[in-house]
């Protein structure tokens, strides 16, 4: 029931679950931030990137051996320019304190790519926060009880949090009886 | 045996216990409650879209509209995400004052949280006008250090706008000298009352593994029995200086977290006392200069920096492109992640108590639906 | 559940004492409580002190009221200086930036002779409905020209009636000294003296013709420039041509900064339609002839929309006002 | 009054008919001015206990905001539901309104009975009753759910604590032997008009037991469950608006009038007082007036006292109060009751009995010796019922407290 160092998952990852890291970001080991110019987001690799099927599988390894069984936090980021949909799940752990631990899982932006099973079963408390990420940006989780839009009203069209929704030209006060 | 048909009742939007306008679709079998499913986004505002459109100070205003009862606590823990990712240190005496601020925003927040607990309950608003009587002193001194009552916009990145003088010093003291009566008389009216005993005790229950799997933080988790506080378990801004006990229930019932929230307005007490007496003087300044507050632009990366506020962790994941306004923007919100427990912990109890029991979650809906 | 990084003794359990014998002792308590309550409102001296919670604590508002701390923030004010009648605002924009609900419309001055533009400003109009007083402005302007009022009682029946424009922004710094003496205090050399070059750099009567009233009492003879009020009647919500990017500069300053901008999308790789995410989008400057050309497009295209946190309703106005003037310039 | 007025040459039926009308506007005027000074009282009262000050700013003291009041629901519109049972509707408002002023035939003020009827507590009791078919017609005649099961709520919180209240009442009518409240008022005049009731131990359980029941019958909080606001809505009374709203809240409040004058009656002998007798004739009954009026004005602000500190009890948790805990307590109490009659009044009342034992060595009224007797038995007898009781409610408050595993599977407890 240790607590993890910042970057330790990775590592403990590759030797205990193999097939579970997303190999397209196996190879950038580091997690330092180059300075940019303005408008260029990174992708971070601190903690663990996995498979977007394994996500329930390392869910509960990190629950079980480290005691990481607080699910505080579950977000989704629109990297638009990398084409990528990545939801930050943030584990603390209740008996130690001390930081979180980050999972990211990186999917690709389509309808078809934008699938991530859902962590309810065990946490209910991700419920909401998977729904929202569904109204939001458009993330399917197969395995949630009620997958609906949590804020919109349930026949808005589009994922409004997205980067590529459009800010102005409210489609909707105009419409026609499209 | 008679058969008897489910009635499904509509409780909110607009009612007067829901705590603003948030809807639960109760289905009900004579009194006993068999389903409950949450309505949200009668409030949404899109406040994460406004995050990435304004620059990180504009967005600063906006933080006090998440939970309008804490605006300090808001503002003290957005701040916090940005210094850690813009890498800005904040001088010990603004630290000291947003710890100060942070405590009595939790005892005016408890104070009327649960006034407003025990008026569903149908104590008529006694409690409730004492609670008033003692947040208005405080939200006078917010006003007189900040500008604004409610809406403070107290801090900047690297501290705090305005120091805090003598004239807020003694009648902070003040302020302390009434507190204890006003924490007995409250444990007086009520605690033992023989109603709220039957009205509270062993109504919705939330067990302690529950409670974690729910992930529910604050007085919540505190009150089904897991003392986990995050002043405690990842200590921030000086709090690891102070002596505090962290108070915690054992059955998980609405009269647990009515005690919890009972002694950590006491716990706070005690954290004032300890922050005032070791408050630097005013030599550090209130502010960190070297910070453009207008232009501050932070480094492409992310930053996630949570504050333990009166209902639980608030916490802020800010994703930055190195230009001047945040690239991705969430707010972690305690109340809409405790309500994912409200439909388990009203099965089986009556409407009656679901009014209850949602009050002792304490949720505000400016937070649930940002 | 004993947590590892807690002391024990840290912890304390609540406890409930469901043991005792309950035979409505406590109801009796609580009785006994609200009635010493009832009985100090009664006949006991009213609460002023911030120490005792007995006594009748409320205030009867319009008669009796509370005195406002200094800092106390509700709507902007513009100051002007009693003895030369001079507003201290010299238009440099730093207010309409910063506001985050994008609330102030500023019109620089301009010399009616030489054309150039003058550290003062002709139109200057603020949305007291959606400002939310935050009082960012105040704290960025560098000639302390905007401060905050402590005046609440705004309420009013007609809606544009609070988009405040000048005549009615506008208060003597006597008044602002009233209101905040030690705030005043630190401020005051530093903007007295700024205030005096500037009114060096200002010809004739211009930045003292909002009908502001010098010590003697006599409004300042409304000069040249039309005073605010006789604007026209704002019967559409748009009160003057409201400011584009670069709308209200200098031409020569925005020929210049259309450069730059250029400059920069070559650079960025001939800016392929990547809304990036905070779109500086390019100005249309309608006096610069080779404006893009596609204006025109579809509404969600990188048109350039005139600062990115602008309400869809005020958007849905400005493109309206944009297509009546290209029509009107038979584009 | 009737044949004072056919000295002065009225038909005898006319003297009948024009007293009758003088009293009933005597009554309704009375009932309505103070049920208006009631809800100001109520307001000005709460407002103490919890540090602000109410209404103050209609009229002197704000005494004539209820007026404003009632001005103010005239001038609301009316509103009836589409599809609600328009005709019962209608009639809620009127049923609950008769059945209140009803009552307030027999009740005396001070010493000035309206109708002296020798079976005066039994009436006060059918008109409580009537309440209920009132609130059902509410319930049901709105069409709405909320109302409905405001209306079923208060149906059964009426009945279940009819029967204590009824039941409370019985001791003071075995104490005075007749039913007519001139005699029980009479009844409770000795010892220099302080010899009320409520000073036996027999009348004192009796005064508790009814002042709780009757703040359930008056849906007084802890009881206010039939228009509890925070659950659902206003219950009933959700659907009404207007003047039919202010018919309910002109009922509701004249019932907790009449309520609080029948107890003052029963229990703290409405109208006797020290020198009430001395003075006699007009100035003896406004004395009594007065008196009256300080014993139910007191009574009401205990009632305000506990509306404003004591939360709202649960629809099973209240009738389970009413059945098992006021119910047994009511007929122990009887039983007390009738030790204290066999003690001091068997010769008076029961004749046959003087001829089976004799009669009591002194039949003088106050024997002490006997009335000593009388109390410590009494005292002893209600004292160890109420232990009793409360031990018995605490124990299986216990065994409900700490929920087995399976009660919290099924989440009931």
């Amino acid at each position: 029931m240790a607590l993890l160092a910042r970057g330790e998952l990775r590592s403990i990852l590759q030797t205990q679950l193999p097939n579970v890291l997303d190999s397209r970001w196996d190879t950038q080991a580091t997690d330092q931030v180059e300075a940019h110019g303005e408008g260029q987001t990174v992708l971070l690799d601190f903690d663990a990137v996995v498979k977007a099927e394994a996500i329930v599988e390392v869910a509960h390894f990190v629950r079980d051996t480290f005691g990481y069984d607080f699910l505080s936090n579950i977000t989704a980021v629109d990297y638009l320019k990398q084409g990528l949909i990545e939801l930050v799940y943030q584990f603390y752990n209740a008996a130690e304190g001390g930081p979180d631990l980050r999972v990211r899982v990186r999917i690709g932006r389509s309808p078809e790519e934008c699938i991530v099973p859902s962590l309810t079963p065990t946490w209910p408390g991700a419920d909401l926060q998977e729904r929202e990420a569904y109204d939001m940006y458009g993330v399917v989780f197969p395995g949630h009880p009620n997958l609906a839009r949590i804020y919109m009203w349930d026949e808005f069209k589009g994922f409004p949090m997205r980067k590529d929704f459009p800010k102005t030209g409210d489609k909707y006060t105009h419409v026609t009886g499209e | 045996m008679l058969k008897t048909e489910e009635l499904q009742i509509n409780i909110g939007p607009q009612h007067p216990s829901t705590h603003g306008v948030f809807r639960m679709l109760v289905t009900v079998d004579g009194e006993t409650l068999v389903d409950l499913k949450p309505v949200f986004g009668y409030l949404h505002r899109n406040h994460e879209q406004l995050g990435e459109v304004n620059t990180y100070l504009q967005n600063m205003p906006f933080t006090d509209r998440l939970d309008y009862f804490n605006s300090m606590v808001n503002n003290h823990a957005y701040a916090r995400t940005i210094e850690t990712l813009a890498g800005v240190e904040v001088p010990e005496r603004a630290q000291y004052i947003r710890v100060i601020m942070d405590e009595l925003s939790r005892i005016l927040n408890h104070a009327t949280a649960m006034g407003f607990m025990l008026g569903d309950m149908g104590a008529w608003q006694t409690a409730l006008l004492w609670g008033m009587r003692e947040r208005e002193k405080i939200l006078d001194m917010f006003e007189y250090v900040s500008g604004a009552r409610m809406m403070c916009n107290y801090c900047r990145f690297g501290g705090v706008v305005r120091d805090i003088d003598d004239w807020f010093i003694t009648e902070l003291k003040k302020l302390m000298q009434g507190l204890p009566h006003y924490f007995d008389d409250f444990e007086g009216l009520l605690l033992n009352s023989e109603i709220l005993l039957a009205r509270a005790r062993n109504i919705g229950v939330l067990p302690k593994e529950l409670a974690l799997a729910y992930s529910v933080t604050g007085p919540v988790l505190r009150g089904s029995g897991v003392a986990y506080d995050i002043r405690k378990a990842e200590p921030y801004a000086v709090y690891d200086r102070f002596k505090f006990k962290v108070p915690v229930g054992t059955v998980g019932d609405v009269y647990d977290r009515f005690l919890v929230r009972i002694a950590e307005m006491r716990e706070s007490y005690k954290i004032l006392e300890q922050a005032l007496e070791q408050l630097p003087d005013a030599t550090g300044g209130f502010i960190n200069p070297k910070v453009k507050q207008q232009s501050l632009k932070a480094p492409a990366g992310e930053a996630y920096a949570r504050v333990e506020s009166p209902k639980g962790e608030l916490g802020f994941y800010v994703v930055s492109d190195g230009s001047g306004s945040a690239y991705r923007y969430k707010v972690r919100a305690p109340s809409f992640i405790n309500l994912s427990a409200l439909a388990d912990m009203c099965k089986g109890y009556t409407i009656a108590d679901v009014v209850v029991i949602l009050g002792s979650i304490d949720i505000v809906m400016g937070e649930v639906d940002r | 559940m004993t947590l590892s990084h807690l002391a024990t003794e840290d912890v304390f359990v609540v406890e409930r004492n469901d043991a005792d014998f309950r035979a409505g002792q406590g109801m009796t308590k609580g009785l006994g409580i609200v009635f010493r309550k009832f009985r100090k409102a009664l006949f006991g001296k009213p609460n002023s002190d911030r120490a005792d919670t007995e006594g009748q604590f409320n205030v009867q508002y319009p008669e009796e009221r509370l005195a406002m701390p200094e800092a106390y923030r509700n709507m902007p004010i513009l100051l002007y200086d009693d003895a030369t009648g001079h507003e201290l605002c010299t238009s440099c924009f730093q207010c309409e930036r910063i506001c985050p609900p994008q609330v102030i419309h500023i019109t620089q001055a301009k010399d009616p002779a030489t054309g150039k533009p003058v550290p003062a400003a002709a139109k200057f109009v603020l949305e007291y409905d959606t400002c939310m007083s935050c009082g960012y402005c105040a704290e960025v302007c560098p000639f302390d020209a905007i401060k905050m009022d402590h005046d609440f009682e705004l309420s009013t029946a007609n809606h544009p009636e609070l988009d405040v424009d000048y005549n009615r922004l506008l208060r003597p710094v006597s008044y602002y000294e009233t209101i905040a003496p030690t705030m005043w205090s630190d401020v005051k050399e530093q903007a007295m003296k700024k205030l005096q070059n500037n009114i060096k750099r200002r010809p004739g009567d211009i930045g003292r013709d909002h009908g502001q009233k010098i010590k003697g009492g006599a409004p300042v003879a409304a000069a040249a420039t039309p005073a605010a009020g006789a604007a026209p009647a704002a019967a559409a919500k748009p009160r003057g041509p409201v400011a584009a990017i670069g709308k209200n500069m200098p031409e020569d300053k925005t020929a210049k900064l259309l450069a730059i901008r250029a400059a920069n999308a070559a650079k960025r790789g001939g800016g392929a339609a990547d809304a990036a995410p905070v779109a500086q989008a390019a100005p249309v400057v309608e006096a610069v002839a080779d404006a893009p050309a596609a204006v025109s497009a579809a509404p969600t295209g990188p048109v350039a929309a005139i600062g990115q946190n602008m309400s869809e309703d005020k958007r849905a106005k400005l493109e309206a006002i944009r297509a009546a003037k290209r029509a009107e310039r038979g584009e | 009054m009737a044949d004072a007025l056919t000295q002065l040459g009225f038909a005898s039926w006319l003297s009948v008919l024009i007293a009758s009308i003088i009293k009933v506007t005597l009554i309704l005027v009375g009932g309505s001015v103070g049920m208006m000074f009631l809800t100001w009282y109520e307001r000005r009262s709460i407002s103490y206990m919890q540090d602000r000050r109410g209404p103050n700013r209609v009229g002197p003291q704000g005494l004539l905001q209820p007026i404003s009041e009632a001005i103010k629901t005239m001038t609301k519109e009316d509103a009836t539901p589409r599809d609600a049972d328009k005709i019962v509707h209608f009639l809620a408002p009127v049923v609950m309104l008769g059945a209140t002023v009803l009552s307030f035939a027999v009740i005396p003020w001070g010493r000035m009975f309206p109708v002296d009827l020798n079976a005066a507590v039994l009436f006060v009791i059918a008109t409580g009753g009537l309440h209920s078919i009132g609130m059902m017609m509410a319930g049901w005649g709105s069409n709405n759910k909320f109302a409905l099961l405001g209306g079923m709520r208060g149906v059964a919180q009426l009945i279940s604590y009819e029967i204590p209240q009824v039941m409370a009442i019985i001791p003071v009518v075995l104490m005075t032997g007749s039913m007519s409240l001139q005699k029980i008022v009479e009844a409770q005049n000795d010892f220099a008009g302080l010899g009320w009731y409520v000073f036996s131990p027999v009348g004192l359980l009796g005064f508790a037991l009814f002042f709780t029941a009757s703040l359930a019958e008056g849906e007084r909080t802890p009881f206010d469950i039939p228009e509890a606001d925070s659950e659902i809505i206003a219950g009933y009374m959700t659907e009404y608006s207007g003047m039919k709203f202010a018919v309910f809240y002109l009922s509701n409040y004249m019932s907790n009038l009449a309520v609080c004058f029948i107890t003052a009656t029963l229990y703290l002998g409405g109208g006797n007082g020290p020198g009430v007798d001395a003075l006699g004739g007009i100035a003896g009954g406004l004395l009594s007036l007065i008196y009256f009026l300080l014993k139910s004005f007191a009574l009401f602000f205990v009632m305000v006292l506990i509306r404003a500190t004591v939360p709202r009890l649960r629809v099973d948790q209240l009738m389970s109060f009413a059945w098992k805990f006021l119910l047994p307590l009511v007929l122990v109490n009887i039983l007390s009751a009738s030790f204290w009659v066999a003690l001091l009044r068997w010769d008076q009342q029961w004749p046959k009995l003087t001829e089976w034992f004799g009669a009591p060595s002194t039949a003088d009224a106050t024997n002490w010796g006997r009335l000593a007797i009388a109390i410590v038995l009494t005292l002893l007898i209600n004292a160890g019922a109420v232990a009793l009781i409360m031990r018995l409610t605490n124990r299986n408050v216990q065994k409900h407290l700490y929920t087995t595993d399976e009660e919290l599977a099924l989440g009931l407890s």
